[in-house]
């Protein structure tokens, strides 16, 4: 069993409203220095060995990104 | 004189207007308060209402938790002020740690929007006193995040010392544990609730008038601010 | 990297430039160089191409569209009409209402959630533009057939992004439609309906009066979103920019919009400005032609000042950016800074970015220097003009002639009661509330009605109760079978459905969704649907208020069902009295108003066995305002205490809707000698049931031979009876009806 | 400036409902041998260098993360 994770971000261009209305948030808690926020998804997998690499990129490509607007990672961990 | 209720408006606040129509029905006073303004004006109780407070993309209710306005309600209730929070409110007093547990997606992973049969666990909250025990009641709810959670614990203690004020009935419509739909803090006056009571006190824009009570509830107890 | 000037196009004459790959074809971009007297920069050849495409020119349903003008009926209600953000209609004691109803189809299926969701921010602004506060929204859909995997990619996306925005902003969802067809898979249609509310004498307009007053860009930053085309400008001109990647999908942030809406609230009740118009579809290009155009004729602006999300854009990008919740105001200089405080109060970013001139001239500048210079006119209101070919499609004759006849048609009482509980059962028929469970339809506490009711209807007004109603319909499968008829039923369903909960009809607004236009057979379906339309409202007295077309709707050749939505708006003196379509009276007497023929064309019934052809139900407006005008009688005079139209589905379908509202069961027999098939199942148009109150049925059965509107007492309501009973033929349980005409969506979208 | 990655992820005894629709959908995709996910949040943050390392955290454990439900991790990057 692997444990694997898959980080799931915004591709650039595109608008981030729920990072925008952290960066927003900062203010009011009196943090100074954070210049930008990104909010993605981020996933834990329980996987058997047997499951390969191009079933990964797969899942993550149908399930758990959606590649109009997401890229993402996967990390073997 | 009337009493006087003061219902906040954060920037993305929607049932305010709701529930400050509830408040007169029920004949008290609306003052309304705004989510900038960190003084508190002379109110008998605040009612936190629905909406998406600053968007609440993050997790509803993350970040009204930090506005000036919550800096004197905070320590208001701690010191017994009645306080309401419905649905998104529910969930800025679950942040602020007024109450405990959290609010996360519904398990069915939609925003549901119907009218839900609820009973009442708890009839002595400034809020509730107005129905009696185990009163099954039909208010809307509508909400995308209201699966009410916590551990172990905590739902046992709520459980213990009846601070469950009101629990789903004919249906759990978010996943909430043990059908949870309304908790208050260990002295009472502070009320979480997921359903809209202010949306049912009319039966021509509501199911009916079963909301009603817990805006007329604050009358029949004696309100200490 | 140098930008293209006034004056290097000048210089430059001969420099080749893309206009092809941004839609404008080569008469098009003489057109253009006829009215510089040069070649446009990159900054204006941007502007002419989003401006004269289909979307914003109507280039090719303009000499259609003039017929809602010229054929409109006389009324003292329309305040505002056709050619402005939306219409405005005046319905009474001082109250003014404009509502208007968009298409956002293929961003949709590009991206479900955020197409819908941006729709609904689009239409929204839309309404806000004119003024008003927007207080409710309607959502009509068509999506490929229910099993398609299209279909489950996209609907609930769709739906999520609707209910996502529209229950962000606290508007409620008072109804709409949903239909499956095989001709929308690749081509779903999301038309989203908003409607807002004024005092009469605070309706603003979208124009730049007064020179050296201020232009405002306020609201989100410029990004890169929508501008897929701009990309060619930059790759094509700057030699070494190399290909810039920019995002087509916009993405919506409601909570912008949310307090955009209420900072243009509060500007608007304190006087602050002289015109206002909304960033949609052409963004920037769009809003300075069109208030430079409507008002003192010129405008000054620094592009440069336009406060961006990604630095990187250029100039052409940045006027052809579709980036959501912007707006732009006309603001006097001793208003500017009260205006500025409000945008402060609510955060809004508010940018002064140009001045109103008499010059008669849009000019801009970037860095100092001089990139744009036409005249505004030119590109918001004077571009090209097409008369499309126009040919009836060889298969027309077939389609009406193969008429369904051979259909095998069920004639006993199990054979009709299995019918019954397939129909409910059939997509386009059964229970919608997987769908509209996901929109709030309570916020804002004025809601009297909404789904699943004939109409939605909203309160103006808490203190004299006076409201509003309205109703969406369309059915693309009537408008293939003769497009001129299929618009005045949809007109026809919607007026009916509005009559029906009680409020009188007043007005009108459409969105036509079709394929090509420059398909002969598609533009003769356009022009046929726009004549029967602009005919009916004639007819029934019901301006066409504003509304939308969208082209283009299509996979390869094949064309979606043309598809016109209608939205009729009516008045209600006092919601208190509105109708419901609920059996809730033990022994209430159910009656059937109009006449039932031998109509099936069109009809579900032809559906559920895949099949289309014949003639559509036949049409008869001057019956619909008889009928109407029986309804709302019966309703204000308390003879009535529910009513429900018939459409889809017939008779059969109506009893049963009115049936499972409140669980409540009914008995009825058919008229002596009605065929029952025909009598339970025809879409014959014209009828409703209503259950009229104990003791009034002289008055209302009087009511109606006045009228000379046929009624015919069907049966009685049956509190107790757990079933609907057709007498002599079957019962159908309640339970088992529920269960058939409940399960349809669940089963299929429940993951 | 510094990119700092923080990730949130649900406590194990809270229900994750969509991290088991995701599970769910995959037999329908056919891919086996994936036994648990797990969805969680995913930030990048653009921070001045001097932002330390006790602001990153009050800033994960106020306003990222919900103490109640979920936990996190911050990593420099
Ligand atoms: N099918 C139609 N029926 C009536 N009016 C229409 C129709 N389509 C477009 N219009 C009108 O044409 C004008 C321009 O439409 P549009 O460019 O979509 O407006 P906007 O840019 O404000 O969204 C509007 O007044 C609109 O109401
Ligand atoms: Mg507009």
């Amino acid at each position: 069993m692997a444990r694997v994770v898959v980080d799931v971000v915004l591709k650039p261009e595109i608008l981030d409203p729920q990072g925008q209305a952290i960066v927003g948030a900062l203010g009011r808690l009196g943090i100074t220095g954070v210049n930008d926020v990104r909010q993605g998804k981020h996933f834990e997998l329980d996987v058997e060995d047997s499951v390969d690499d191009a079933t990964l990129a797969r899942l993550a490509d149908t399930l758990l990104a959606n590649p109009v607007i997401e890229t993402f990672s996967i990390r073997r961990t | 004189m009337p009493l006087r209720i003061g219902v906040v408006t954060f920037p993305g606040s929607l049932d305010d207007r709701d529930a400050a129509r509830a408040v007169r029905v029920s004949g008290a006073e609306a003052v309304p308060l705004w989510h900038a303004d960190p003084v508190l004006p002379d109110v008998d109780a605040v009612i936190l209402p629905g909406g998406f407070s600053y968007g609440d993309y993050l997790r509803c209710g993350a970040i009204a938790r930090f506005a000036p306005v919550m800096r004197s309600i905070i320590p208001a209730a701690r010191r017994g002020l009645p306080v309401l929070g419905i649905c998104n409110g529910f969930q800025v007093l679950c942040e602020a740690h007024l109450l405990p547990g959290a609010l996360v997606r519904n398990d069915r992973r939609r925003f549901v929007c119907r009218d839900q049969l609820l009973r009442v666990q708890n009839a002595s909250t400034p809020w509730t006193a107005s129905y009696y025990l185990e009163q099954e009641i039909v208010i809307p709810i509508k909400n995308g995040e209201g699966g009410y959670v916590a551990d172990k614990r905590t739902l046992d203690e709520l459980e213990g010392n009846g601070r469950v004020v009101v629990r789903y009935a004919g249906g759990n419509p978010n996943g909430s544990y043990r059908d949870i739909a309304g908790i208050c803090n260990e002295a009472g006056n502070v009320v979480g609730l997921m359903p809209h009571p202010e949306h049912a006190v009319d039966a021509l824009t509501g199911p009916g008038t079963d909301g009603l009570g817990f805006f007329t509830s604050l009358l029949r107890v004696e309100v200490r601010a | 990297m140098r930008v293209d000037t006034v004056e290097t196009a000048e210089q430059t004459p001969e420099h080749p430039q893309p206009y092809k790959e941004l839609g404008l074809n080569d008469a098009e971009y003489a057109r253009v160089r006829n009215i510089l007297l040069r070649r446009p920069t990159n900054s204006e050849l941007a502007i002419y191409s989003v401006m004269w495409s289909e979307h914003c020119s109507y280039k090719s349903s303009k000499i259609h569209l003039k017929q809602f003008g010229e054929k409109a009926p006389e009324t003292d209600a329309l305040l505002v009409g056709i050619g402005e953000n939306a219409g405005v209609v005046d319905v009474g004691n001082g109250w003014a209402v404009t509502f208007k109803i968009e298409s956002h189809n293929h961003p949709s299926y590009v991206e479900p959630y955020q197409g819908a969701a941006t729709g609904v921010g689009g239409i929204v602004r839309d309404i806000l533009t004119m003024g008003a506060r927007p207080v409710a929204v309607m959502d009509s859909l068509r999506f490929g057939p229910i099993n398609a995997a299209d279909t489950a990619r996209v609907l609930p996306g769709v739906v999520a992004g609707i209910g996502g925005y529209g229950n962000c902003l606290g508007l409620p969802n008072i109804g709409g439609e949903v239909y499956f067809d095989e001709s929308y898979v690749g081509n779903p249609l999301v038309n989203a309906l908003c409607v807002g509310v004024m005092r009469t004498d605070g309706i603003k307009l979208a124009k730049a009066d007064g020179p050296g007053n201020h232009v405002v860009l306020f609201g989100a930053r410029t990004g890169g979103d929508g501008i897929g085309g701009a990309s060619v400008l930059a790759s094509a001109t700057f030699e070494s920019a190399g290909e810039t990647k920019r995002p087509s999908v916009q993405v919506g942030d409601p909570f912008a919009e949310k307090v955009l809406i209420e900072c243009c609230l509060e500007i608007f009740a304190a006087d602050l400005v002289v015109g206002m118009q909304d960033l949609g579809a052409a963004g920037i290009s769009c809003a300075t032609t069109e208030l430079a155009a409507a008002g003192t004729g010129g405008m000054d602006v620094a592009l440069d000042r336009v406060p961006l999300r990604d630095p990187t854009l250029t100039p052409e990008e940045i006027l052809m950016s579709e980036s959501q919740e912007r707006m732009m105001a006309v603001v006097t200089p001793d208003k500017l800074e009260d205006f500025l405080a409000v945008c402060r109060k609510w955060e809004v970013l508010a940018t002064v970015i140009g001045t109103v001139t008499d010059t008669g001239r849009l000019r801009m500048t970037w860095r100092g220097e001089l990139i744009v210079d036409l005249p505004p006119g030119s590109a918001a209101d004077d571009g090209p003009v097409y008369r499309r070919p126009i040919e009836r499609p060889l298969d027309q004759d077939a389609v009406v002639q193969v008429d369904g006849r051979g259909l095998p048609r069920p004639r006993s009482g199990d054979e009709l009661r299995n019918l019954l509980l397939r129909l409910v059962a059939s997509p386009n028929l059964a229970d919608k509330s997987w769908v509209t469970d996901q929109y709030d339809r309570y916020v804002m506490g004025n809601t009297v009605l909404a789904q699943p009711a004939d109409a939605g209807m909203i309160r103006l007004d808490e203190t004299t109760y006076r409201g509003v109603a309205i109703s969406v319909d369309g059915n693309g499968r009537y408008t293939r079978l003769d497009p001129y008829a299929g618009a005045q039923l949809a007109l026809a369903e919607a007026y009916r459905n509005v009559a029906a909960s009680g409020a009188r009809p007043l007005a009108v607004t459409n969105c036509l969704n079709f394929g090509s236009p420059e398909d002969p057979g598609v533009m003769w379906q356009f022009a046929d649907a726009a004549r029967g339309l602009a005919d009916g409202c004639r007819a029934l007295g019901t301006p066409v208020t504003g509304g939308n077309v969208s082209f283009y709707n299509q996979t390869g050749s094949t064309a979606i069902l043309p598809t016109v939505v209608v939205g009729v708006l009516g008045v209600m003196d006092d919601v208190r009295q509105h109708i419901t379509h609920t059996f809730h009276t033990d022994r209430a007497p159910i009656y059937l108003l109009g006449d039932t023929r031998d109509e099936f064309g069109g009809s579900e019934w032809h559906a559920i066995h895949g099949f289309l052809g014949g003639r559509p139900p036949s049409v008869d407006l001057a019956r619909e305002k008889l009928l109407a005008g029986v309804l709302i009688d019966a309703g204000r005079r308390g003879l009535i205490d529910s009513a429900h139209d018939l459409a889809e589905g017939g008779l059969a379908q109506a009893l049963v809707e009115s049936c499972l509202h409140g669980m409540v069961g009914a008995r009825i027999a058919l008229p002596p000698g009605a065929n029952p098939f025909v009598a339970l199942f025809s879409e014959s148009t014209g009828r409703a049931i209503v259950t009229v109150r104990r003791g009034a049925d002289a008055d209302f059965t009087g009511l109606c031979a006045t009228r000379g509107v046929p009624c015919w007492r069907l049966g009685a309501v049956d509190l107790l009876a757990s079933d609907l009973e057709v007498e002599g033929l079957f019962r159908a349980s309640l339970r088992e009806l529920r269960s058939a005409w409940s399960s349809t969506l669940p089963a299929r979208f429940e993951r």
